[in-house]
Protein backbone atom coordinates (compact mmCIF):
# COMPACT_ATOMS: atom_id res chain seq x y z
CA UNK A 1 0.00 0.00 0.00
CA UNK A 2 2.60 2.44 -1.04
CA UNK A 3 3.63 5.18 -3.78
CA UNK A 4 7.20 5.78 -4.67
CA UNK A 5 8.44 8.66 -6.45
CA UNK A 6 12.23 8.79 -6.89
CA UNK A 7 14.76 10.32 -9.21
CA UNK A 8 17.65 7.21 -8.14
CA UNK A 9 17.23 3.94 -10.55
CA UNK A 10 15.28 0.88 -8.96
CA UNK A 11 15.92 -2.59 -9.24
CA UNK A 12 13.33 -4.54 -10.20
CA UNK A 13 14.14 -7.85 -8.38
CA UNK A 14 14.94 -6.35 -5.18
CA UNK A 15 11.41 -4.32 -5.22
CA UNK A 16 9.48 -7.76 -6.19
CA UNK A 17 11.52 -9.46 -3.62
CA UNK A 18 10.82 -6.84 -0.69
CA UNK A 19 7.28 -7.34 -1.69
CA UNK A 20 6.74 -10.83 -2.22
CA UNK A 21 8.68 -11.83 1.65
CA UNK A 22 6.45 -13.26 4.05
CA UNK A 23 3.20 -13.62 2.40
CA UNK A 24 1.54 -16.93 3.87
CA UNK A 25 -2.15 -16.29 2.62
CA UNK A 26 -0.92 -14.57 -0.94
CA UNK A 27 -1.34 -16.87 -3.40
CA UNK A 28 -0.59 -14.43 -6.25
CA UNK A 29 1.83 -11.95 -7.07
CA UNK A 30 1.84 -10.01 -10.14
CA UNK A 31 4.08 -6.92 -11.48
CA UNK A 32 5.05 -4.97 -13.97
CA UNK A 33 8.43 -3.24 -14.85
CA UNK A 34 8.11 -0.43 -17.64
CA UNK A 35 11.57 -0.12 -19.15
CA UNK A 36 12.66 3.12 -21.56
CA UNK A 37 13.07 1.79 -24.40
CA UNK A 38 15.78 2.57 -26.74
CA UNK A 39 14.00 3.30 -29.90
CA UNK A 40 16.83 1.19 -32.17
CA UNK A 41 19.56 3.88 -31.90
CA UNK A 42 17.38 7.16 -32.20
CA UNK A 43 19.26 8.28 -28.38
CA UNK A 44 16.71 9.71 -26.52
CA UNK A 45 16.46 10.70 -23.08
CA UNK A 46 12.87 10.69 -21.38
CA UNK A 47 12.49 13.24 -18.56
CA UNK A 48 9.16 12.71 -16.49
CA UNK A 49 8.13 15.71 -14.55
CA UNK A 50 5.60 15.07 -11.55
CA UNK A 51 4.11 17.42 -8.91
CA UNK A 52 5.00 16.28 -5.69
CA UNK A 53 2.22 16.16 -2.85
CA UNK A 54 -0.27 15.87 -6.02
CA UNK A 55 1.57 13.32 -8.21
CA UNK A 56 1.98 10.78 -5.59
CA UNK A 57 -1.80 11.26 -3.60
CA UNK A 58 -3.29 10.64 -6.82
CA UNK A 59 -1.68 7.57 -7.69
CA UNK A 60 -2.18 6.29 -3.91
CA UNK A 61 -5.89 7.39 -4.49
CA UNK A 62 -6.36 5.58 -7.48
CA UNK A 63 -4.58 2.16 -5.63
CA UNK A 64 -6.55 2.71 -2.49
CA UNK A 65 -9.96 2.13 -4.98
CA UNK A 66 -7.93 -0.86 -6.82
CA UNK A 67 -7.18 -2.41 -3.79
CA UNK A 68 -10.67 -2.22 -2.47
CA UNK A 69 -12.09 -3.25 -6.14
CA UNK A 70 -10.30 -6.22 -6.16
CA UNK A 71 -9.92 -7.02 -2.48
CA UNK A 72 -5.94 -6.62 -2.92
CA UNK A 73 -3.96 -7.73 0.30
CA UNK A 74 -0.95 -4.96 -0.77
CA UNK A 75 0.19 -3.33 -3.70
CA UNK A 76 3.01 -1.19 -4.39
CA UNK A 77 3.83 1.67 -7.24
CA UNK A 78 7.64 2.59 -7.64
CA UNK A 79 7.89 5.46 -9.92
CA UNK A 80 10.93 7.20 -11.59
CA UNK A 81 11.02 10.94 -12.12
CA UNK A 82 13.40 13.33 -13.69
CA UNK A 83 15.85 12.08 -16.61
CA UNK A 84 15.83 8.47 -17.55
CA UNK A 85 18.56 6.89 -19.76
CA UNK A 86 17.40 4.02 -22.19
CA UNK A 87 17.14 0.49 -20.72
CA UNK A 88 17.07 1.80 -17.43
CA UNK A 89 13.31 0.95 -15.78
CA UNK A 90 10.96 3.80 -15.29
CA UNK A 91 7.95 2.01 -13.12
CA UNK A 92 7.60 -0.92 -11.55
CA UNK A 93 3.98 -1.84 -9.72
CA UNK A 94 2.90 -5.25 -7.58
CA UNK A 95 -0.10 -6.85 -6.60
CA UNK A 96 -0.41 -9.68 -4.34
CA UNK A 97 -3.65 -11.01 -3.93
CA UNK A 98 -5.12 -14.83 -2.48
CA UNK A 99 -5.85 -16.09 -6.43
CA UNK A 100 -3.90 -14.98 -9.44
CA UNK A 101 -7.15 -13.10 -11.69
CA UNK A 102 -7.26 -10.70 -9.01
CA UNK A 103 -3.91 -9.64 -8.68
CA UNK A 104 -3.45 -9.58 -12.89
CA UNK A 105 -6.41 -7.13 -13.41
CA UNK A 106 -5.29 -5.16 -10.78
CA UNK A 107 -1.44 -4.96 -12.00
CA UNK A 108 -3.01 -4.05 -15.13
CA UNK A 109 -5.23 -1.38 -14.58
CA UNK A 110 -2.61 0.44 -12.33
CA UNK A 111 -0.68 0.60 -15.49
CA UNK A 112 -3.05 1.91 -17.81
CA UNK A 113 -3.67 4.75 -15.48
CA UNK A 114 0.14 5.25 -14.49
CA UNK A 115 1.02 5.05 -18.20
CA UNK A 116 -2.51 6.84 -19.89
CA UNK A 117 -3.60 9.53 -16.49
CA UNK A 118 -1.69 9.79 -13.76
CA UNK A 119 -0.24 13.51 -13.20
CA UNK A 120 3.47 13.53 -15.36
CA UNK A 121 4.26 15.26 -18.08
CA UNK A 122 7.02 13.46 -20.13
CA UNK A 123 9.43 15.10 -22.44
CA UNK A 124 11.94 13.33 -24.86
CA UNK A 125 14.92 14.64 -25.49
CA UNK A 126 16.35 13.43 -28.90
CA UNK A 127 18.47 14.02 -31.81
CA UNK A 128 16.29 16.76 -33.20
CA UNK A 129 15.36 18.47 -30.17
CA UNK A 130 12.89 18.11 -27.03
CA UNK A 131 9.27 17.20 -27.65
CA UNK A 132 6.80 17.42 -24.80
CA UNK A 133 4.79 13.70 -25.29
CA UNK A 134 0.69 13.40 -25.18
CA UNK A 135 -1.24 10.04 -24.34
CA UNK A 136 -1.23 7.45 -27.06
CA UNK A 137 -5.00 6.33 -28.91
CA UNK A 138 -3.90 3.09 -27.72
CA UNK A 139 -3.13 4.35 -23.82
CA UNK A 140 -6.79 6.02 -23.67
CA UNK A 141 -8.30 2.54 -25.20
CA UNK A 142 -6.36 0.85 -22.57
CA UNK A 143 -7.62 3.35 -19.85
CA UNK A 144 -10.93 2.78 -20.76
CA UNK A 145 -11.91 -1.10 -20.80
CA UNK A 146 -12.03 0.05 -16.93
CA UNK A 147 -14.73 2.42 -16.79
CA UNK A 148 -17.76 -0.29 -17.24
CA UNK B 1 1.92 36.78 -2.36
CA UNK B 2 0.45 33.17 -3.84
CA UNK B 3 3.12 30.56 -4.37
CA UNK B 4 2.71 29.67 -8.27
CA UNK B 5 4.32 26.68 -9.87
CA UNK B 6 4.05 25.96 -13.73
CA UNK B 7 3.85 22.51 -15.01
CA UNK B 8 5.13 20.59 -18.08
CA UNK B 9 5.36 23.10 -21.44
CA UNK B 10 3.92 25.44 -19.57
CA UNK B 11 7.03 26.37 -17.83
CA UNK B 12 8.59 26.08 -21.42
CA UNK B 13 6.43 28.71 -22.38
CA UNK B 14 6.60 31.59 -19.28
CA UNK B 15 10.77 30.35 -19.22
CA UNK B 16 9.85 30.17 -15.12
CA UNK B 17 9.17 27.13 -12.82
CA UNK B 18 7.95 29.07 -9.86
CA UNK B 19 7.18 32.42 -8.36
CA UNK B 20 5.80 34.61 -5.93
CA UNK B 21 2.79 36.42 -7.18
CA UNK B 22 0.40 39.12 -5.37
CA UNK B 23 -3.59 37.66 -6.28
CA UNK B 24 -6.73 37.01 -3.92
CA UNK B 25 -8.10 35.04 -6.34
CA UNK B 26 -7.53 32.59 -8.96
CA UNK B 27 -9.21 34.53 -11.84
CA UNK B 28 -7.03 37.58 -11.02
CA UNK B 29 -3.74 35.99 -10.85
CA UNK B 30 -4.91 34.36 -14.38
CA UNK B 31 -5.22 38.15 -15.12
CA UNK B 32 -2.05 39.21 -13.83
CA UNK B 33 -0.19 36.27 -15.54
CA UNK B 34 -1.89 36.91 -18.89
CA UNK B 35 -1.56 40.84 -18.42
CA UNK B 36 2.08 40.13 -17.99
CA UNK B 37 2.85 37.27 -20.74
CA UNK B 38 0.20 36.89 -23.07
CA UNK B 39 2.08 33.69 -24.43
CA UNK B 40 1.51 32.38 -21.33
CA UNK B 41 -2.32 33.54 -20.39
CA UNK B 42 -2.96 31.83 -24.24
CA UNK B 43 -1.30 28.70 -22.83
CA UNK B 44 -3.05 28.41 -19.55
CA UNK B 45 -6.26 29.20 -21.44
CA UNK B 46 -5.45 26.13 -23.46
CA UNK B 47 -7.52 22.85 -23.84
CA UNK B 48 -7.07 20.15 -20.60
CA UNK B 49 -5.26 22.83 -18.69
CA UNK B 50 -5.77 22.45 -15.24
CA UNK B 51 -5.45 24.47 -11.96
CA UNK B 52 -4.76 23.40 -8.67
CA UNK B 53 -5.02 25.47 -4.97
CA UNK B 54 -3.36 23.51 -2.40
CA UNK B 55 -2.71 20.74 -4.27
CA UNK B 56 -6.83 20.25 -5.19
CA UNK B 57 -8.17 21.21 -8.60
CA UNK B 58 -10.34 23.90 -8.61
CA UNK B 59 -12.96 24.38 -11.98
CA UNK B 60 -13.66 27.84 -11.57
CA UNK B 61 -12.48 30.64 -9.20
CA UNK B 62 -11.21 30.69 -5.70
CA UNK B 63 -10.21 32.80 -3.21
CA UNK B 64 -6.59 32.91 -2.78
CA UNK B 65 -4.48 33.78 0.87
CA UNK B 66 -1.09 34.41 1.16
CA UNK B 67 -0.15 30.74 1.97
CA UNK B 68 -1.98 29.46 -1.32
CA UNK B 69 0.00 27.29 -3.62
CA UNK B 70 -1.39 27.17 -7.03
CA UNK B 71 -0.56 25.13 -9.56
CA UNK B 72 -1.28 25.22 -13.11
CA UNK B 73 -0.88 21.86 -14.78
CA UNK B 74 -1.20 20.82 -18.69
CA UNK B 75 -2.91 17.77 -20.07
CA UNK B 76 -1.13 14.79 -17.78
CA UNK B 77 0.41 12.58 -20.52
CA UNK B 78 0.95 9.19 -17.50
CA UNK B 79 4.50 7.89 -17.02
CA UNK C 1 12.39 -19.23 -23.95
CA UNK C 2 12.95 -21.15 -21.13
CA UNK C 3 11.33 -23.80 -18.99
CA UNK C 4 13.12 -24.90 -15.57
CA UNK C 5 11.61 -27.43 -13.50
CA UNK C 6 13.47 -28.08 -9.90
CA UNK C 7 12.38 -29.44 -6.77
CA UNK C 8 14.70 -26.76 -4.76
CA UNK C 9 12.71 -23.60 -4.14
CA UNK C 10 13.45 -20.35 -6.06
CA UNK C 11 13.69 -16.49 -5.14
CA UNK C 12 11.26 -14.86 -7.90
CA UNK C 13 13.06 -11.62 -7.70
CA UNK C 14 16.03 -12.90 -8.46
CA UNK C 15 15.06 -14.80 -11.38
CA UNK C 16 12.98 -10.79 -12.57
CA UNK C 17 16.37 -9.46 -12.24
CA UNK C 18 18.14 -11.82 -14.74
CA UNK C 19 14.92 -11.65 -16.71
CA UNK C 20 14.90 -8.19 -17.62
CA UNK C 21 18.79 -7.55 -17.48
CA UNK C 22 20.28 -5.99 -20.88
CA UNK C 23 17.12 -5.31 -22.25
CA UNK C 24 17.45 -2.11 -24.42
CA UNK C 25 14.73 -2.82 -26.60
CA UNK C 26 12.17 -4.07 -24.60
CA UNK C 27 9.35 -1.48 -22.92
CA UNK C 28 7.42 -4.51 -20.73
CA UNK C 29 8.24 -6.81 -18.27
CA UNK C 30 5.15 -8.68 -16.82
CA UNK C 31 5.83 -11.17 -13.71
CA UNK C 32 3.39 -13.82 -11.73
CA UNK C 33 4.72 -15.68 -9.12
CA UNK C 34 2.10 -18.03 -7.90
CA UNK C 35 2.65 -18.58 -3.87
CA UNK C 36 1.76 -21.68 -2.22
CA UNK C 37 -1.09 -20.85 0.57
CA UNK C 38 -0.99 -21.24 4.16
CA UNK C 39 -4.88 -21.81 4.06
CA UNK C 40 -5.20 -20.38 7.28
CA UNK C 41 -3.42 -22.56 9.66
CA UNK C 42 -4.45 -25.55 8.01
CA UNK C 43 -0.67 -27.38 7.54
CA UNK C 44 -1.20 -28.65 3.81
CA UNK C 45 1.92 -29.59 1.97
CA UNK C 46 1.45 -29.33 -1.70
CA UNK C 47 2.97 -31.75 -3.81
CA UNK C 48 3.50 -31.91 -7.59
CA UNK C 49 4.70 -34.49 -9.95
CA UNK C 50 5.68 -33.91 -13.61
CA UNK C 51 7.00 -36.28 -16.17
CA UNK C 52 10.43 -35.01 -16.78
CA UNK C 53 10.80 -34.71 -20.70
CA UNK C 54 7.42 -34.61 -21.53
CA UNK C 55 5.68 -31.81 -19.06
CA UNK C 56 8.52 -29.24 -19.75
CA UNK C 57 8.37 -30.01 -23.57
CA UNK C 58 4.73 -29.68 -23.36
CA UNK C 59 5.21 -26.21 -21.46
CA UNK C 60 8.16 -24.97 -24.02
CA UNK C 61 5.22 -26.00 -27.03
CA UNK C 62 3.00 -23.76 -25.06
CA UNK C 63 5.29 -21.34 -24.35
CA UNK C 64 6.65 -20.50 -28.36
CA UNK C 65 2.61 -20.48 -29.18
CA UNK C 66 2.40 -17.80 -27.05
CA UNK C 67 5.57 -15.70 -28.28
CA UNK C 68 4.66 -16.32 -31.61
CA UNK C 69 0.83 -15.16 -30.94
CA UNK C 70 1.93 -12.15 -28.88
CA UNK C 71 5.69 -10.92 -30.32
CA UNK C 72 7.17 -12.21 -27.50
CA UNK C 73 11.17 -10.85 -27.15
CA UNK C 74 11.49 -13.01 -24.57
CA UNK C 75 9.68 -15.64 -21.58
CA UNK C 76 10.80 -17.90 -18.49
CA UNK C 77 8.34 -20.73 -16.97
CA UNK C 78 10.35 -21.59 -13.76
CA UNK C 79 8.20 -24.54 -11.90
CA UNK C 80 8.62 -26.46 -8.58
CA UNK C 81 8.21 -29.83 -8.62
CA UNK C 82 7.78 -31.97 -5.62
CA UNK C 83 6.90 -31.41 -2.05
CA UNK C 84 6.55 -27.61 -1.79
CA UNK C 85 5.65 -26.10 2.01
CA UNK C 86 3.32 -23.32 2.79
CA UNK C 87 4.19 -19.41 1.76
CA UNK C 88 7.10 -20.74 -1.10
CA UNK C 89 7.03 -20.04 -4.17
CA UNK C 90 5.31 -22.47 -7.03
CA UNK C 91 5.59 -20.91 -10.38
CA UNK C 92 7.22 -17.73 -12.02
CA UNK C 93 6.34 -16.62 -14.93
CA UNK C 94 7.89 -13.55 -16.86
CA UNK C 95 7.27 -12.08 -20.36
CA UNK C 96 9.15 -9.32 -22.33
CA UNK C 97 7.60 -7.28 -24.97
CA UNK C 98 7.79 -4.12 -26.75
CA UNK C 99 4.51 -2.53 -25.38
CA UNK C 100 2.87 -3.83 -21.86
CA UNK C 101 -0.59 -5.17 -23.45
CA UNK C 102 1.31 -8.00 -25.10
CA UNK C 103 3.26 -8.85 -22.10
CA UNK C 104 0.15 -8.88 -19.58
CA UNK C 105 -1.72 -11.16 -21.87
CA UNK C 106 0.99 -13.52 -22.44
CA UNK C 107 1.64 -13.87 -18.85
CA UNK C 108 -1.90 -14.51 -17.98
CA UNK C 109 -2.23 -17.00 -20.40
CA UNK C 110 0.85 -19.01 -19.53
CA UNK C 111 -0.33 -19.29 -16.20
CA UNK C 112 -3.86 -20.13 -16.86
CA UNK C 113 -2.44 -23.03 -18.81
CA UNK C 114 0.05 -23.83 -16.31
CA UNK C 115 -2.74 -23.80 -13.96
CA UNK C 116 -5.41 -25.83 -15.34
CA UNK C 117 -3.94 -27.66 -18.15
CA UNK C 118 -0.18 -28.32 -17.85
CA UNK C 119 1.22 -31.89 -17.45
CA UNK C 120 1.18 -32.06 -13.53
CA UNK C 121 -0.05 -33.87 -10.96
CA UNK C 122 -1.07 -32.06 -7.48
CA UNK C 123 -1.90 -33.85 -4.17
CA UNK C 124 -2.50 -32.28 -0.90
CA UNK C 125 -1.12 -33.35 2.22
CA UNK C 126 -3.10 -31.82 4.69
CA UNK C 127 -4.28 -33.54 8.43
CA UNK C 128 -7.14 -35.11 7.06
CA UNK C 129 -5.01 -37.36 4.69
CA UNK C 130 -3.64 -36.95 1.30
CA UNK C 131 -5.69 -36.15 -1.57
CA UNK C 132 -5.25 -35.49 -5.38
CA UNK C 133 -6.70 -31.89 -6.95
CA UNK C 134 -8.49 -31.91 -10.34
CA UNK C 135 -8.72 -28.06 -12.02
CA UNK C 136 -11.10 -26.18 -10.27
CA UNK C 137 -14.24 -24.74 -12.43
CA UNK C 138 -12.75 -21.19 -12.48
CA UNK C 139 -9.48 -22.98 -13.97
CA UNK C 140 -11.18 -24.17 -17.10
CA UNK C 141 -12.77 -20.74 -17.32
CA UNK C 142 -9.82 -18.95 -16.94
CA UNK C 143 -8.21 -21.13 -19.68
CA UNK C 144 -11.08 -21.19 -22.02
CA UNK C 145 -10.74 -17.05 -22.26
CA UNK C 146 -8.09 -17.90 -24.72
CA UNK C 147 -9.53 -20.01 -27.28
CA UNK C 148 -11.37 -17.72 -29.24
CA UNK D 1 10.08 -55.45 -22.04
CA UNK D 2 8.96 -52.13 -22.83
CA UNK D 3 9.74 -49.30 -19.70
CA UNK D 4 6.17 -48.67 -17.75
CA UNK D 5 5.55 -45.51 -16.12
CA UNK D 6 2.29 -44.31 -13.96
CA UNK D 7 1.74 -41.02 -12.54
CA UNK D 8 -0.43 -39.25 -10.25
CA UNK D 9 -3.54 -41.35 -8.68
CA UNK D 10 -3.06 -44.02 -11.03
CA UNK D 11 0.63 -45.13 -8.89
CA UNK D 12 -1.00 -45.02 -5.75
CA UNK D 13 -3.60 -47.34 -7.32
CA UNK D 14 -1.22 -49.77 -8.21
CA UNK D 15 1.22 -49.26 -5.51
CA UNK D 16 4.17 -48.96 -8.32
CA UNK D 17 5.55 -46.41 -10.42
CA UNK D 18 7.56 -47.52 -13.19
CA UNK D 19 8.36 -51.78 -14.21
CA UNK D 20 9.31 -53.26 -16.95
CA UNK D 21 6.82 -54.89 -18.86
CA UNK D 22 6.67 -57.88 -21.76
CA UNK D 23 4.57 -56.42 -24.37
CA UNK D 24 4.06 -56.11 -28.65
CA UNK D 25 1.41 -53.15 -27.96
CA UNK D 26 -0.16 -50.77 -26.01
CA UNK D 27 -3.44 -52.55 -25.84
CA UNK D 28 -1.65 -56.27 -25.43
CA UNK D 29 0.03 -53.93 -22.54
CA UNK D 30 -3.55 -52.81 -20.99
CA UNK D 31 -4.74 -56.72 -21.32
CA UNK D 32 -1.53 -57.74 -19.55
CA UNK D 33 -2.11 -54.65 -16.46
CA UNK D 34 -5.67 -55.38 -16.55
CA UNK D 35 -5.09 -59.19 -16.04
CA UNK D 36 -2.09 -59.00 -13.30
CA UNK D 37 -4.38 -55.68 -11.36
CA UNK D 38 -7.93 -55.37 -11.98
CA UNK D 39 -8.20 -51.91 -9.86
CA UNK D 40 -5.61 -50.87 -12.07
CA UNK D 41 -7.18 -51.93 -15.23
CA UNK D 42 -10.56 -49.85 -14.71
CA UNK D 43 -8.02 -46.69 -13.27
CA UNK D 44 -6.67 -47.03 -16.48
CA UNK D 45 -10.13 -46.97 -18.74
CA UNK D 46 -11.33 -44.36 -16.55
CA UNK D 47 -12.07 -40.69 -17.96
CA UNK D 48 -9.43 -38.56 -19.21
CA UNK D 49 -6.96 -41.19 -18.78
CA UNK D 50 -3.94 -41.08 -21.89
CA UNK D 51 -1.32 -43.01 -22.63
CA UNK D 52 2.18 -41.59 -23.82
CA UNK D 53 4.37 -43.56 -25.82
CA UNK D 54 8.06 -42.50 -26.05
CA UNK D 55 6.83 -39.07 -25.05
CA UNK D 56 3.79 -38.57 -26.93
CA UNK D 57 0.27 -38.80 -26.72
CA UNK D 58 -0.89 -42.05 -28.59
CA UNK D 59 -4.88 -42.88 -28.65
CA UNK D 60 -5.65 -46.30 -29.72
CA UNK D 61 -3.25 -48.83 -30.54
CA UNK D 62 0.52 -48.38 -30.55
CA UNK D 63 3.12 -51.07 -31.39
CA UNK D 64 5.78 -51.64 -28.54
CA UNK D 65 9.57 -52.14 -29.15
CA UNK D 66 12.22 -53.46 -26.31
CA UNK D 67 13.23 -49.84 -25.78
CA UNK D 68 9.57 -47.78 -25.65
CA UNK D 69 8.90 -46.03 -22.82
CA UNK D 70 4.73 -46.02 -22.13
CA UNK D 71 3.48 -43.27 -19.59
CA UNK D 72 -0.29 -43.27 -18.49
CA UNK D 73 -1.40 -40.32 -17.72
CA UNK D 74 -4.50 -39.48 -15.14
CA UNK D 75 -6.11 -35.78 -16.03
CA UNK D 76 -3.86 -33.16 -15.68
CA UNK D 77 -4.44 -30.49 -12.93
CA UNK D 78 -2.40 -27.91 -14.10
CA UNK D 79 0.72 -26.90 -11.42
Amino acid sequence: MSVQLQSEPFEPGGLLTAFAAGRTETGAVASFTGIARAEAGATTTLELEAYPGFTDAEIARIGAAAAERWGLQGWLVVHRVGKIAPGEPVVFVATASRHRREAFEACDHLMDYLKSRAPFWKKEHGPDGDRWIEPTDRDRTDAQRWET
Amino acid sequence: MAKVLLFGRLADVAGWRDAEIEATSLHALRDTLTATDSALGEALAGPGVQAAVDKVIVRGDAPLTATSEVAFLPPMSGG
